[in-house]
């Protein structure tokens, strides 16, 4: 039988993929992309506490809501983000995290 | 669900997941990430939300992934472009990804309630139909669509988002709005100056 | 508790320039000419509402709280008593007669706007210093007025003489407000943090002021000697005299109104306001009396030789400051020594009110023949304006007697309180202040004289001066009801309206009296004699001329401590900042910072991994350590 | 595995591959070959041509003396002489593509279009116990008297799973052009994805008035309820006669039109086929491919085409419902409606399909290309909106007129 344990865990393992990629990979849109799948993994958690709350016999869609809200979040994050990408990459021709140096003491 | 599917769409997530960590092509990476959300946004219909599950289709797989390659492709980023990582970089992201693995695993088993099944908790639609016509906070399709044993999953949605969430809805309307417009100005070339 | 009523009265006049000067600065731009309008305008409403104020009674309303710090409080309140109510209304009068003078005196001026937005901003914190019922409260606006006095010095800030004297006259005042913010603070701390006057006076007449008063004579004179360090600064008392000449570097009407009726006036109101912690030791105003003894007759010795018109009225203002600040000494002599009670009115104040008018009418008067003169300044290149400019003439006249101290004027009645005063004084100090007072009474004689006869009489020594005409209406004006009020002031009943002003003594002494006509006649005389028709001066004194090289002696003593200071300084810095403080700190800080360096490399990889790390060593001791520690 | 498939309803499962069996393999991919067939000689009869006309069975190569032409028209044959061709011209692969993704995206093309007529409702339902008596004969155990729903997965959120998975057709698009690493392909798979990326905006909002007045997301709902109560674009029988009704309507033909002009937008037709543009682009983003591959973004067009009809007839023009039912006797009982009917369904579904498609085809040869900023001008500043404005008149006009 499939328990709310095997989401979580499926979840936890997605969270733990994406962190490992923010941490291994030098290039800015596959961190970015390995954030997105991070921000998924926690909304699977959510809609499944969802689902396993019920509330009056049906799932509790105050997360759900909250799940939506992420979505939406998340998408006008990726457009921002991305802007921001593509004007860094116009001023230093790459998109390697090493490449952004400005700051670096 | 049967278990079967459970399988199934758990190890396409996790399995493109991993491609996209593991992927040197961007493109690669961008289309397992979208595959990955496929996968994902099939668990969430397993879990009868089916309106977030086709949003995750329509909101990251359909356009937000796009909006991904799209850029990958217009800087032209080459497989060459990255420098491989170094190997204690590598190192530090398994060890931390393998013990955050093993911690939330154990957490999560270790909770009281995470053995039940989807059957230890099972919808009762009718029940809730009946509470939500005796209160009459309801709209009738929806307790139509109870009475029927059916999961009015979008409407019910749309009745949380509309009445308890209106004002944060407003709210990421704006903030919808503050990222265009932001993303307009950012992406917009400086005029050159005529000589 | 302060009173709705009347509280709205201050809140307004306290209020009003404040928005104008705002307005205007913030929006000159866009006002242009009605900015003009609107400073006048509220100047004018300033005085209608500190004239209904002569008609209320004493109260101290709270206007705005203003910092609170445990049981420490202090707000902008007022303090309405019937000396803020006179000082009030010389300040809004003469400040609305200012007003009008400068809107024909700046006409042609480009920055006009800039001038009276400065002007309505000194008109503010001039009616803060006056309204104010706390120290706190006064040495706020004291630095404001230090500020906006700044402001209109350096109004012509293109010429670099006017840059400088505003430079002069900010950092001179801030020598002062050094000594009064000591002085203010050791008050704070022996009155237990209440620093309002009336709590201040009660403290003083039984309280633990009273007490200190007694056993503490050292500390009190200090205090004493911190508060008056603020008006030696302010009203430009010796050794800090030496701003105001050269804050003649102004406009006129900023001369007028800053440099003879408030400002430097603020220095002997908050002096008199004071007057119980001077009262308090009996040294203390024994320096208080001979310093301004000193100043008067200094400046007066100075005027004599002086060429620029307004540098004569400059010094005599130095002068008339000093003998006000000697009559706050003596009444404190007074007062301590035989325990006098002290009346209701104050000589110094008198003086001070009868001096504001006719002082700036004069100034407005030099103004105007300025103007007329095409910004000439040397009384040697003017001459015979009688016939051109008589208006000014007649009202330059009345303001010459009046300093002068011709019986039945203005002048001679608080001369001769102040003169009556040091007389009875039963002192050490008091014969020989009498004594200096006659004399600064006769050099006033002189130089007033001097000057008159050389401007007004004779031919007229350059084209200018015989070019001259009247000055227009708008400047006139000013100077008419400025006339009016010098001779009117000294008469009983409207001295009585401004309470505050009326003379204390009513007793004549037939030796003051004496002496200060003879005093008078010898010195109209001396002028008289040596500067009719003259058209050169006779008299050549380099050490009055050059005021007794104070400027330099200053500068050499500043270079001198400077250097000393400099190369002391440096040596400690060299020893303990250099080696002890920063070298030490920094070795250790550059160890540790290249040991923290490894860390944060500015690699976002590493910063994640070490994100991570710590997260997992979070929930590490969340999750299976605190619960096996057993809470 | 015996347990991992324990949830598993076996005849659910046989019903659901025939049905998907029957859909793609019988009606789609045949109605895709011969759209292209009647593409063709619709085009011939709008330009005063033959076209394609005698395609038979080619018997003469065997020495008989005709051709056989079925039903007497000639070229009838033609799509399967096409299919033919594709199938045996030269596969050619350019050197300098990304070979994996070359081979991608065609499929990618081609499986979200099939993908989404999952939801459609292509007929009311079948009850197959009605054939018990005719097979009764072979001793199997007959049909249960449970009937089958004409539709392959029946969504509460029907709409909303069609413009997700249509949208990643994107992919192949985009892919097509970046991985043929060539200019002309290139531009053309960004002007395809940003007119596909515009549009979807106006196609979405255009439903929801829709959507308001159904109450309701399900298809299959919709069309029972359009069955019953008059289409919306033709609301004649049932409740349709209301004043609401033919007061909302106004409305509708508006979200109609949006509709139909975002639809023509997202497949790429004419007056928007901007992406293969042959006078500035070639072919667009498929100018690289050949054969069976260019086959595929062939057959990814015209399933797009076929599913967005069908979606346009479920959500406007009543579905699979016979018009004027009720006063035909014709309308749809649930549990109740004998097999014929349900076959009189599926064939009526696909009639209106059939119409929409020429529809299609008339638009495509009678009206001239759109300039690409003109294209954009329309989406962004006319369509969108347009589809905005019209759900806040539904919603107001519902305010004023509810519906029962």
């Amino acid at each position: 039988m499939i328990t709310l344990n095997h989401y979580l865990i499926v979840s936890g393992i997605l969270f733990a993929l994406g962190f490992a990629g923010v941490i291994a990979r030098r290039n800015i849109i596959i961190i970015y992309m390995c954030l997105e799948m991070m921000l998924s993994a926690a909304n699977l958690t959510l809609v499944a506490f969802s689902r396993f709350n019920l509330v009056d016999g049906l799932p509790d869609y105050t997360a759900q809501a909250l799940v939506f809200f992420t979505i939406t979040v998340a998408a006008a994050e990726v457009a921002v983000g991305l802007a921001i990408i593509v004007a860094l990459f116009r001023s230093k021709q790459s998109v390697d995290v090493e490449a952004v140096t400005k700051l670096q003491g | 669900m049967p278990p079967l599917l459970f399988y199934l769409f758990a190890a396409l997530s996790l399995g493109f997941g991993l491609m996209v960590v593991l992927s040197r092509n961007p493109v690669t990476s961008a289309l397992s990430l979208a595959m990955s959300f496929v996968g994902l946004a099939a668990l969430f219909i397993s879990l009868d939300a089916y309106f977030i599950g086709t949003i995750q289709i329509l909101v990251y797989a359909g356009a937000v992934m796009v909006l991904f390659l799209f850029i990958i492709m217009l800087l032209d980023i080459k497989e060459e472009a990255e420098k491989r990582s170094s190997l204690g970089a590598i190192v530090g992201a398994i060890l931390v990804a393998s013990v955050l693995s093993v911690q939330i695993a154990t957490v999560c088993s270790s909770l009281s309630h995470s053995k039940q099944s989807v059957a230890d908790s099972a919808l009762k639609l009718q029940e809730a139909g009946a509470e939500m016509t005796a209160s009459g906070k309801s709209l009738a399709t929806i307790t139509k669509d109870l009475a029927a044993g059916e999961l009015p999953d979008t409407k019910l949605m749309g009745l949380t988002l509309f009445s308890q969430y209106a004002f944060h809805l407003q709210v990421i309307g704006l903030l919808l709005l503050v990222g265009t417009v932001g993303v307009v100005v950012l992406s917009k070339r400086e005029k050159e100056v005529a000589p | 508790m302060p009173d709705q009523e009347t509280s709205s009265l201050p809140t307004l006049l306290l209020l009003l320039p404040l928005l104008t000067a705002l307005v205007i600065l913030l929006g000159n731009k866009v006002l242009k000419g009605a900015s003009v309008a609107l400073s006048v305008f509220s100047a004018a409403v300033c005085f209608i509402i500190s004239f209904i104020l002569l008609g209320t009674q004493d109260s101290s309303p709270i206007l705005l709280p203003f910092l609170e710090v445990g049981k420490f409080r202090i707000a902008i309140d007022a303090l309405i008593d019937q000396q803020s109510r006179g000082m009030m209304f010389i300040v809004t009068s003469i400040g609305l007669l200012v007003h009008l003078f400068s809107l024909g005196y700046m006409k042609e001026d480009e920055a006009r706007v800039r001038f009276f937005g400065s002007l309505s901003l000194f008109m503010f914190s001039m009616t803060g210093i006056v309204l104010a019922g706390n120290l706190v409260m006064m040495f706020i606006f004291w630095e404001l007025v230090g500020l906006s006095s700044y402001l209109l010095i350096g109004h012509w800030f293109e010429k670099p003489s006017a840059a400088e004297a505003s430079k002069k006259a900010f950092l001179t005042n801030r020598i002062g407000d050094f000594g009064f913010m000591i002085g203010i603070l050791m008050l704070f701390m022996a009155n237990h943090g209440d620093v309002s006057f009336l709590g201040l006076k009660s403290s003083f007449a039984e309280g633990p002021l009273h007490e200190i008063a007694k056993s503490n004579t050292t500390f009190m004179m200090l205090a004493a000697l911190g508060i008056f360090m603020g008006a030696v600064g302010k009203s430009a008392q010796f050794p800090l005299h030496v701003w105001l000449p050269d804050a003649m570097e102004g406009p006129t009407p900023v001369s007028a109104l800053i440099h003879a009726a408030t400002m430097v006036a603020a220095g002997v109101f908050m002096l008199v306001r004071c007057s119980f912690v001077i009262e308090a030791s009996l040294s203390a105003a024994t320096i208080i009396a001979w310093i301004g003894g000193l100043t008067a007759l200094m400046a007066a010795l100075m005027a004599t030789q002086q060429n620029d018109i307004k540098r004569v009225l400059a010094y005599s203002t130095l002068s008339q400051l000093g003998y006000m600040v000697m009559a706050v000494g003596l009444l404190a002599i007074q007062v301590s020594g035989e325990h006098h009670e002290a009346g209701p009115g104050h000589p110094a104040m008198f003086h001070l009110y009868t001096h504001a008018f006719f002082k700036a009418m004069l100034f407005l008067g030099s103004g105007a023949i300025i103007y007329a003169c095409h910004h000439e300044q040397d009384i040697w290149k003017m001459g015979g304006l009688m016939k051109h400019m008589p208006v000014t003439f007649a009202t330059f006249a009345i303001g010459t007697a009046a300093l002068m101290g011709v019986p039945g004027l203005s002048g001679f009645f608080s001369k001769e309180a102040i003169l009556g005063l040091a007389f009875e004084v039963k002192n050490p100090s008091g014969s020989p202040l009498f004594w200096v007072g006659v004399g600064t009474a006769m050099l006033t004689a002189f130089y007033m004289t001097r000057m008159f006869v050389v401007t007004f009489f004779g031919k007229p020594r350059t084209e200018n001066a015989h070019h001259a005409v009247e000055a227009p209406i708008i400047m006139i004006f000013p100077l008419a009801v400025l006339a009016l009020l010098t001779l009117i002031s000294p008469i009983g009943p409207v001295a009585r309206l401004l309470q505050a002003m009326e003379p204390k003594h009513a007793e004549n002494h037939p030796t003051v009296m004496i002496a200060s006509i003879a005093a008078l006649i010898v010195g109209v005389g001396a002028g008289i004699f040596l500067y009719r028709g003259k058209d050169k001066d006779p008299l050549n004194i380099k050490l009055f001329a050059n005021k007794f090289y104070f400027d330099e002696i200053y500068a050499v003593i500043v270079q001198v401590c400077q250097d000393g200071l400099a190369w002391f300084v440096t040596g400690l810095e060299r020893l303990f900042v250099d080696g002890l403080v920063a070298r030490l700190p920094a070795f250790i800080a550059t160890r540790l910072g290249s040991a923290a360096r490894v860390l944060t490399g500015g690699q976002l990889q590493s910063y994640t991994f070490l994100l991570g790390a710590g997260v997992l060593i979070v929930i590490y001791l969340v999750i299976f350590v605190l619960p096996h520690l057993g809470h | 595995m015996a347990i991992l498939l324990a949830n598993f309803d076996l005849s659910f499962l046989i019903a659901s591959v025939v049905k998907i069996v029957f859909l793609t393999f019988l009606v789609i991919l045949p109605m895709v070959a011969y759209s292209v067939y009647a593409e063709r000689r619709f085009s011939a009869v709008i330009q005063d041509r033959v076209g394609p006309n005698r395609t038979g069975i080619p018997l003469t190569l065997f020495g008989f003396k005709k051709d056989i032409q079925i039903l007497g028209i000639g070229g009838l044959l033609q799509p399967m002489a096409d299919g033919l061709k594709f199938i045996l011209k030269e596969d050619f692969t350019p050197r300098s593509v990304n070979t994996f993704y070359y081979w991608l995206a065609p499929c990618l093309t081609m499986v979200p279009a099939l993908m989404t007529c999952v939801v459609l409702p292509f007929g009311s339902e079948l009850r197959l116990s009605d054939l018990n008596g005719l097979i009764g004969f072979l001793g199997l155990p007959g049909f249960s008297e449970t009937p089958i729903q004409s539709v392959i997965a029946d969504l509460s959120v029907g709409p909303l799973y069609t413009f997700a998975i249509a949208s990643l057709g994107v992919y192949g698009i985009v892919l097509a052009g970046w991985a043929s690493n060539s200019k002309y392909p290139f531009l053309g798979s960004v002007r395809a994805s940003a007119q596909m990326i515009s549009y979807e905006l106006s196609l979405g909002l255009s439903i929801i008035p829709v959507l308001m007045v159904f109450g309701e997301l399900n298809l299959t709902k919709m069309s029972i309820y359009q069955d019953a109560n008059g289409w919306l674009l033709l609301p004649l029988w049932g409740e349709g006669l209301s004043l609401s009704r033919w007061v909302l309507w106004v409305p509708m033909m508006i979200s109609f039109c949006v509709f139909v002009v975002a639809m023509f937008a997202e497949t790429n037709r004419l007056p928007f086929d901007l992406a293969e543009c042959e006078t500035e682009l070639v072919a667009g983003y498929h100018t690289e491919y050949s054969s069976m591959k260019f086959a595929l973004f062939f057959l990814g067009e015209y399933a797009a085409m076929i599913i967005g009809s069908g979606l346009a007839v479920t959500l406007f023009l009543g579905g699979w419902s016979i018009p004027f039912s009720p006063y035909l006797g014709l309308d749809f009982e649930a549990g109740a409606t004998p097999l014929w009917l349900g076959l009189l369904h599926i064939a009526t579904f696909f009639v209106k399909i059939v119409v929409f498609i020429l529809f299609f085809i008339l638009i495509r040869w009678s009206l001239p290309r759109f300039r690409f900023d003109q294209l954009m001008k329309l989406g962004w500043l006319y369509m969108f909106e347009l589809a905005l404005a019209n759900v806040l008149l539904t919603a107001i006009l519902m305010i004023f007129f509810p519906l029962k």
